[in-house]
């Protein structure tokens, strides 16, 4: 039994299982399949074409990749515009024929040839744009009549000009160096494909014109009514295309000098297979630049290999025509099933072994009592959510609400209540500084503080992001409870990095240490992780050395003490182990002693759970969250340890029915207040042999 | 019995000792070291063809021979198949020239597009034979058909049959294919020398059909309504003058209108002449234009000479074919001739 | 791809991946009358209730307590006193009383003068429920031949099906089992054409059972609560009472052995997750998340572990009317049912209450009731 | 004399010839009110174009209303009406298949290339079939189970096809009619009634795929299908066997017009795939009125379509313009038709459907 829960141990510590649910919620993982295709079928061509990776053959692909690619970047931004351009390849040949009409026939300086191509493809774009833009004509019918009408452009003029075409040369040094000049072996046609990818990029992802253009693709009426001149980016989406694609044709041109019939015949199906291919989906909205070259490289890459292995055209054509095929299936199955899968896996429970819970019984102190069977209710149904309470010295009860407000009960009698702060987020965890500020954990946002005149400002909201972390850990989660150092640094505690506010409780069945202990120091700003891999750090209050902090890991159900200062700053040891229940929040009490909120007494069911991982997960993946095994969080409990760690007291609720949950105490005066993220109210209840006058503010910094 | 055994076998052992002893001292002839070096240089060479595409009866035709030839002297021959894109066979000849074979046989889409590359490739030291269809640059070798003289040939049948007072019409019409073809350029050169000398000749249709018979169908059905009295019509490729034969048959005009095309006699071209789609079909024999091919790739191969140092070319013979001499030993099929 | 993700989990787990417990819906669209029932009686223990001639009789631990009918409200007399707890109480024919005492046997008599008629000890230690058949004898339910009536829920997570029903001569006190390998019986009512209706509860079915043919034919399935005792309601259908409900929890640990053996070893019962007769007061005890009290209050769709439901059916065993006691109520566990000219009365063994209500269909002397 | 023979021979060739005839009538009554009707829609706006195209082309081109001329005018374009047939019941059900050429081409040359293979012609035929028939379906299937959207399947499809009929079932890509079957080119070439075999073919077609979408479940639930996808299918509409259908109908309409196809051109050439006759298939749909969105279109949006481009192309070709400027004209007319169709009732914003392109 023992050696087959060590395997268990074991096999959960090595294998990461959380990150396959960690990279499914990546953005960049769709671009990451066609980007392995491309990479097999490299290794694969390697392998069977010898000398496949040599320079020169990488320059010639470079000089295909920057004609095919820049109509394939064309292509793109139209799909982005939730449109299609079937037009490019008679586009092309138009272009082509342009420019080898200005260089080679007309003679024209280059300059002016370049122009004169950008111009006719402007036109071209200008005509689809304004037709599918402004008039709104359907894009696929559209772009295939133009397609006819240019097509048929190109077959009048070109016998025209064929023979006068193929008759001469240009003589221009540039011309050639477009067409076969490099730098370094990199083919100069590339370079300026480059450039443009790159330039493009920005634009598409960074600049307002391609969030626009993304927006009417994505989701064209929304758009519409966010009150983008949709008319206008639509015809912008096809004049681009337009431009683009004169560029490919003038480099095209550049390389051969020539053109025959067909040429750009079929270029449409080729250039969407490839887009496709790299991953931008159809429809609109979903694609990128690196889609798009990742595409055309790969289409190029198979077709001229299989040319390479003397394939018939036929086979060519056959295995492109099922590559597209997969290659939408899987777009389609993708984007369908993504999330279910998601949904599925991201939950990954681990092994966590705890020693068999103390029973009260047998514990005089732990004996189950009805001290908080007579609990005074503070503001019932005033409050939603009271995550934490405090005092400050005016005796004045302060607590979070989950409507995102902090709520001031006014003492002695605490009948009067106000809003005394607005955050937005629901406040969590909460301290006085020295100077009378209210610092709090806001779930979802960060550290925040509140002036006494109830001006809210941020302290942080982020930290030092981890090398190692798939997740982006340099934001705040769910930043849980604080507490100030005498320094003033402020310690505060991140339950888990991988679930938000609303969802807190699914951690409980992961029972890994997803949570952190992160320190903000106000006199450099900065703020950095210092403990990691906590689980579900929750509590947290500054020991009165001022030199240590105890903190409570809540699933884990013990208390640990952290030296952040002093001859042993950085040691961690176990304060309190095996507690009977989760602890919460931590603070300190009168006579040198602590209270530590129980938010959920722990079960022997749950305890078994813990230590079974694939139950767990199992449990997720089957059944409704609502109906997952669960601690008993109905059920508070308080206690009450001494400086060194021995178990002083406990406050019971015995019925379960006053006061449910407790997540957080405050001593004052004599009382004990009691919070619970999960009530509607706030306890308070008299504390036997107590210093009458004791409050946390001169425990903290003493007398006024 | 026993005895006439015995005497049978020795005498059969004296024969053959005799034999051997005679066999000994005969004369075993002399080697020839031309032929082993013939053999050794050409064994392991590489040679790609790259056709316009396969599919057709010109390229399988050929490829069939130069193979044949392959498989005999036992070099390496490959085929690549740009399948009719221009722009796939710019793209395979490119890595052609970064792959350096020793000899490419280029079949040109056009006289323009490939012609740099090839000029490249010559640079690099691969010898380069262009078959039937040549381009701007000269290469080493230019086997095929001599078009201008098919122009010159199919123009005078032409003008044979609707010259001054003959034929429905002095109209005629000309289906080109490529216009920047090799086959074009130089055919219409050759038909027009001829026509520009017969004067009353009018040609009142001349349209590229891409080498596509559904095309030059279409064409010439347009132009048999517009000219009901066509009288002759000049192809310039057989098999897509299936095309335009069907629409002269479909106009019931097979008799009045004659048909010239030429092309690579195969059976499928000839089944056409018999049946009366073409009229006058001038073939510039695959199976023959193969073998000079493979003449041509055996010299080159073995010549010392560097890629594009000297340059040769060879117009082979034509034959031209109607309904009387129609028969199998001028017209082939693919699995003859392999 | 789904099929791909599919084909996965189907490779991780060897069951199928959905566990689904019948919703209720349709007559047993949740509601509150259950809870909203008068309550007559408040003693713990309490578990069986019967109408004898002129007296309501009702079975709590090892005592017999009587109302006189029609029912005048007050407290109830106790008739007599077993020694043993009381597991079933069936009325004869001849206005006898059929007694079942856990651990001795069957009582056959009137208040005052019982004779017992000694069971086996496997078969006297878990009776449920008793009807009497049309050949005179006496048709009982024995919950499990492993576990005792109050180890219920161990037999339930160890998947008993154990259980028989046993036909007792009631001259000769000759027993024999007519059938096996039931699902833990919990009720038992004589039908008209002299079968048997026993409510197999681990199985959440009603089978018929034919004490001559032994031909079993399923009456009612798949139901989303765990079966008690089933009793005739006066226009000929059945009531039928449940012990606690189905959650997709308690389906869920069934399936996973491993688990559940683990459990059964090392935790005590009052731990289990599983269902229960009433909500657990306990610290200690499991819970599922959607039953934690949110703002102080419980909702009454939470998946509690206990719940009151109470059906009545037509004589087809079809659904024609339920009435609940929900997450956010008390009385819950309901064992007992019978009905009277003057009102329906139901058990919760959970609440160790008596209560009473009138049926849709009770008649004249429901609306007396009322008033 | 030329007058009377117009609608005579159109009213018995394709049902349109009322269409226009009628049309034609009102419009000499009420041309107001008749603008005002037809204008409401592209068909409107095309049957219009047409009937203007047909009156001037025979006032001002003498040789135009000849009834040579009209039966060379409808010949010319049957083919493609057979095939814009086949497209319609597909483009009705809001689907789209741009693989019937490969599926033409590649069927009847296989067929023919079994033949020259020994087996009889017949046989072949039924084998080309078949295989038209499985791509068709299995188009359907990957359309309907894959959930792949239309165009890109069939594009996919189409090269699929070609690359497969070349690689496997044949070397050559021109296929003349094996020799010894003469009556199947003769079939092609031979005339009922004065009316070539492939006129009558698509009239009767024209007829059958009429009735089949008029007065069949299976025509009714098509248009359900192209109006609503959803709606149908949640109103239990069979949409999926539907779409398969759809594909193998378009196919088996393909393979039919490519026999014709062959044995007026007493061959079939493989290259046809490469050319551009899908688009024209396409924009006579298109031109006809069936909008590519689905749901609505009937055969006389087919037959108005062909006939339209049918009197185009002959107008042009009598007025010696040539092939590659009759396409451009081509091109430029159906521009307007969809730029007309859109200024008379234009896209709003708040109605377009997203993703349809």
């Amino acid at each position: 039994m023992a050696a087959k829960d060590e395997l268990l141990a074991l096999r959960y510590r090595l294998i990461p299982d959380r990150l396959l649910g960690e990279l499914l919620t990546k953005s960049w993982i769709d671009n990451v399949i066609p980007a392995l295709a491309l990479a097999v079928t490299v290794i694969i061509m390697t392998i069977l074409i010898p000398g496949y990776l040599s320079a020169g053959n990488m320059a010639d692909l470079g000089r295909q990749v920057s004609e095919m690619g820049l109509i394939a970047l064309a292509m793109t931004v139209v799909i982005l515009s939730g449109g299609i351009d079937l037009s490019v390849g008679s586009m092309f040949a138009l272009c082509v024929l342009t420019a080898l009409t200005c260089m080679n026939v007309a003679g024209l300086p280059i300059g002016v040839s370049l122009a004169a191509t950008l111009a006719a493809g402007l036109l071209c774009g200008l005509l689809n744009g304004v037709l599918i833009g402004y008039l709104r004509l359907r894009a696929f019918i559209t772009t295939l009549v133009t397609l006819v009408i240019f097509r048929a452009l190109y077959d009048i003029i070109f016998p025209r000009l064929a023979s006068a075409i193929v008759g001469s040369f240009p003589t221009s040094a540039l011309w050639d160096l477009i067409g076969f000049g490099d730098f370094f072996g990199v083919p100069v046609s590339f370079l300026i494909f480059a450039v443009i990818a790159i330039v493009l990029h920005i634009g598409l992802s960074r600049l307002r014109p391609g969030w626009r253009l993304r927006a009417v693709g994505g989701a064209r009426r929304s758009a519409y009514n966010a009150g983008i001149n949709v008319k206008f980016t639509v015809c912008m989406a096809y004049v681009v295309s337009g431009l683009l694609t004169a560029t490919a044709a003038f480099l095209f041109s550049a390389r051969l000098g020539s053109t025959g019939a067909d040429t750009g015949v079929g270029l449409e199906i080729t250039v969407l297979t490839a887009v496709v291919l790299g991953g931008v989906s159809l429809g609109g909205g979903r694609g990128s630049v690196g889609n798009a070259i990742i595409g055309t490289v790969l289409v190029l890459i198979l077709s001229n290999s299989l040319i390479r292995l003397s394939m018939p055209g036929s086979v060519n054509q056959l295995i492109l025509g099922l590559v597209l095929v997969a290659a939408v299936l899987f777009d389609r199955k993708w984007i369908k099933n993504r999330s279910k899968i998601l949904s599925k896996v991201y939950v990954s429970p681990t092994y966590l072994p705890l020693r068999d819970r103390p029973d009260p019984g047998d514990d005089d102190y732990l004996a189950v009592n009805d001290k908080l069977g007579g609990v005074e209710l503070i503001g019932l149904g005033a409050v939603e959510g009271p995550e934490d309470v405090i005092l400050d010295r005016d005796g004045n009860l302060y607590t979070g609400t989950r409507h995102g407000n902090i709520v001031r009960f006014f003492g002695p009698d605490f009948k009067r209540h106000e809003v005394f702060a607005r955050i937005g987020g629901h406040p969590l965890g909460l301290a006085f500084s020295p100077d009378g500020d209210l610092l709090t954990c806001v779930g979802g946002m960060g550290v925040y503080r509140v002036t006494p005149q109830g001006v809210v400002e941020k302290v942080t909201d982020e930290t030092n992001r981890s090398l190692l972390s798939i997740i982006d850990d340099s934001r705040l989660r769910l930043p849980d409870d604080l507490d100030i150092a005498p320094d003033g640094r402020v310690f505060f505690s991140e339950a888990t990095i991988r679930y938000d506010m609303s969802e807190w409780a699914v951690d409980a069945l992961e029972g890994r240490g997803n949570g952190r202990l992160i320190c903000y120091n106000p006199h450099t700003g900065t703020t950095r992780t210092v403990l990691r891999n906590l689980i579900f750090p929750n509590g947290i209050t500054m020991c009165r050395d001022g030199q240590s902090l105890l903190f409570a890991e809540t699933w884990a159900c013990r208390i640990s003490r952290y030296w952040f200062d002093g001859p042993s700053k950085g040691r961690v040891e176990i304060f309190m182990d095996n507690l009977p229940g989760y602890p919460d929040n931590i603070n300190r009490g009168s006579n040198g002693a602590y209270w530590v909120a129980l938010l959920g007494m722990r079960t022997k069911t749950f305890d078994l759970a813990m230590r079974k991982p694939a139950f767990r997960r199992r449990m997720a993946k089957r059944i409704a969250s609502d109906e997952w095994m669960f601690p008993n969080i109905n059920r508070g409990c308080v206690l009450q340890v001494s400086e060194a760690g021995e178990l002083m007291d406990s406050y019971w609720d015995k019925a379960g029915e006053n006061h449910p949950s407790i997540t957080s105490t405050c001593e004052h005066r004599g009382w004990l207040y009691l919070g619970g993220v999960s009530n509607n109210r706030i306890g308070r209840v008299r504390i036997e042999n107590s210093v009458p006058d004791w409050t946390i503010h001169q425990d903290y910094w003493g007398e006024r | 019995m026993k005895l006439g055994h015995l005497g049978i076998s020795a005498m059969a052992a004296l024969v053959a000792t005799v034999t051997a002893t005679a066999t000994l001292a005969q004369n075993k002839g002399l080697e020839n070291p031309r032929s082993t070096s013939f053999h050794e240089t050409l064994e392991g060479k590489k040679v790609v063809f790259l056709p316009l595409s396969m599919g057709f009866d010109l390229t399988e035709g050929w490829a069939a021979r130069m193979r044949a030839q392959a498989d005999r002297l036992n070099y390496d021959f490959q085929i690549r198949d740009p399948a009719w894109s221009t722009d796939a066979g710019t793209r395979a000849l490119q890595s052609l020239i970064g792959e350096a074979p020793d000899l490419i046989v280029a079949h040109n889409p056009d006289i323009q597009s490939y012609a740099r590359l090839l000029a490249q490739a010559q640079a690099k030291g691969i010898k380069v034979v262009q078959i039937n269809l040549e381009s701007n640059t000269q290469t080493d070798s230019y086997v095929g058909a001599d078009w201008t003289e098919i122009g010159k040939q199919a123009a005078e049948a032409v003008v044979e049959r609707c010259g001054e007072g003959k034929g429905s019409s002095n109209k005629v019409a000309i289906d080109t294919g490529v216009p920047t073809a090799a086959s074009d350029v130089f055919q219409l050169d050759g038909i027009y020398k001829v026509l520009d000398q017969h004067p009353e000749i009018e040609v009142v249709s001349q349209q590229a059909t891409e080498y596509n018979p559904e095309k030059a169908r279409s064409i010439m059905e347009t132009v048999l309504q517009q000219h009901p009295d066509l009288c002759g019509a000049i192809g310039i490729w057989d098999n897509q003058d299936t095309g335009t034969a069907s629409a002269i048959e479909q106009a019931g005009k097979g008799d009045q209108v004659f048909l010239v095309t030429s092309g690579g006699g195969n059976r499928v071209g000839c089944e056409n002449v018999e049946n009366g789609m073409f009229d006058l079909y001038i073939s510039y024999n695959v199976p023959l234009q193969g073998d000079i091919l493979n003449a041509e790739i055996a010299r080159l191969l073995l010549s010392e000479t560097k890629a594009g140092e000297n340059k040769a070319l060879y117009f082979n013979p034509l034959t031209q074919i109607t309904k009387d001499n129609v028969n199998q030993r001028n017209c082939w099929t693919l699995d003859e001739i392999r | 791809m789904s099929d791909l993700s599919s084909w996965i989990v189907n490779m991780l787990h060897r069951r199928d991946a959905g566990i689904s417990v019948p919703a209720m819906d349709g007559v047993l669209k949740p509601n509150s009358r259950l809870e909203d029932a008068t309550c007559i009686l408040n003693m713990p223990g309490i578990d069986d209730v019967v109408a004898a001639g002129s007296k309501l009789v009702v079975s709590a631990g090892s005592s017999l307590l009587a109302f006189p009918l029609p029912f005048g409200g007050g407290d109830p007399e106790t008739i007599s006193t077993f020694e043993g707890a009381i597991s079933f109480l069936a009325v004869l024919d001849d206005g006898r009383y059929a007694v079942g005492v856990t651990g001795k046997g069957v009582y056959l008599g009137v208040p005052g003068s019982f004779t017992l008629i000694e069971l086996a000890p496997e078969l006297s230690a878990c009776m449920m429920d008793a009807t009497q058949v049309a050949d005179g004898r006496l048709a009982i339910c024995i919950g499990s031949l492993r576990n005792p009536a109050n180890e219920w829920k161990r037999d339930l997570m160890e998947k008993g099906r154990s259980g028989c029903l046993c036909l007792l001569d009631l001259d000769t006190g000759s027993s024999d089992i007519v059938a096996e390998d039931l699902a833990f019986p919990y009720g038992v009512a004589a039908r008209a054409e002299g079968s048997v209706a026993v409510a197999e509860s681990w199985r959440h079915r009603i089978v018929a059972i034919n004490p001559a043919s032994k031909k079993r034919t399923v009456l009612l399935e798949d139901l989303p609560a765990y079966l008690s005792r089933i009793s005739p309601a006066l226009n000929g259908g059945y009531w039928l009472t449940f012990l606690a409900p189905r959650r997709q929890l308690f389906e869920f640990v069934l399936r996973e052995d491993g688990f559940r053996k683990e459990m059964l070893e090392t935790v005590d019962s009052e731990e289990w997750v599983g269902p229960s007769l009433s909500a657990s007061t306990r610290y200690d005890h499991p819970l599922q998340q959607g039953a934690v009290r949110q703002m102080g209050i419980l909702k009454p769709w939470a998946p509690s572990s206990s719940y009151g439901l109470v059906v009545r059916c037509d004589e087809n065993m079809r659904p024609v009317e339920s009435l609940h006691s929900r997450a956010d109520g008390a009385l819950h566990g309901i064992t007992g049912i019978c009905e009277t000219d003057d009102g329906v009365f139901a058990v919760s063994r959970g609440a160790g209450k008596l209560v009473r209500f009138t049926g849709d269909s009770a008649g004249s002397a429901a609306s007396e009731v009322q008033s | 004399m030329s007058g009377s023979i117009v609608p005579e021979k159109s009213s018995q060739n394709f049902p349109a010839g009322e269409t226009i005839e009628v049309s034609t009538a009102k419009a000499n009554r009420d041309g107001a009110w008749l603008f005002a009707n037809l204008a409401k829609s592209q068909e409107g706006v095309v049957l219009m174009l047409a009937v203007l195209a047909f009156f001037g082309f025979s006032l001002f081109l003498p040789s135009f209303l000849s009834p040579g001329n009209l039966l060379a005018l409808v010949r010319s374009v049957s083919i493609l009406g057979i095939l814009a047939l086949g497209m319609a019941i597909v483009v009705i059900g809001r689907g789209i298949d741009v693989s019937m050429i490969a599926t033409m081409v590649v069927s009847v040359a296989w067929a023919f290339v079994l033949t020259r293979g020994g087996l009889d012609l017949e046989l072949a035929l039924v084998v080309g079939g078949l295989f038209a028939l499985a791509t068709g379906m299995a188009i359907g299937i990957l359309i309907a189970f894959g959930e792949v959207p239309p165009i890109f399947a069939t594009l996919a499809a189409g090269s699929i096809i070609y690359g497969l009929g070349r690689t496997f079932f044949f070397k050559l890509e021109m296929q003349n009619i094996p020799p010894g079957y003469e009556w199947f080119s003769f079939f092609g070439r031979a005339q009922i009634f004065g009316i070539p075999v492939t006129v009558v073919t698509f009239g009767v077609l024209c007829v059958v795929v009429h009735l089949i979408l008029s007065r069949t479940r299976f025509g009714w639930l098509t248009y359900a299908m192209g109006n609503n996808p959803e709606a149908s299918r949640i109103t239990g509409v069979p949409v999926r066997p539907m779409i398969v259908a759809h594909y193998a109908v378009s196919a088996i309409v393909a393979y039919g017009a490519g026999l014709i196809l062959a044995s007026s051109t007493s061959a079939i050439n493989a290259r046809l795939f490469n050319s551009t006759m899908i688009y024209d298939i396409l924009l006579v749909v298109v031109l006809g009125g069936i909008g590519l969105s689905g749901g609505h279109g009937k055969v006389r949006n087919v037959i108005l379509g062909t006939i339209f481009v049918g009197i185009l192309l002959n107008g042009m070709t009598i007025l010696n313009i040539d092939y590659t400027v009759q396409n451009l004209v081509k091109g430029v007319v159906l521009l307007l038709a969809i730029v007309i169709d859109s200024l008379i009732n234009p896209r709003d914003e708040q109605t377009s459907q997203q993703g349809d392109l």
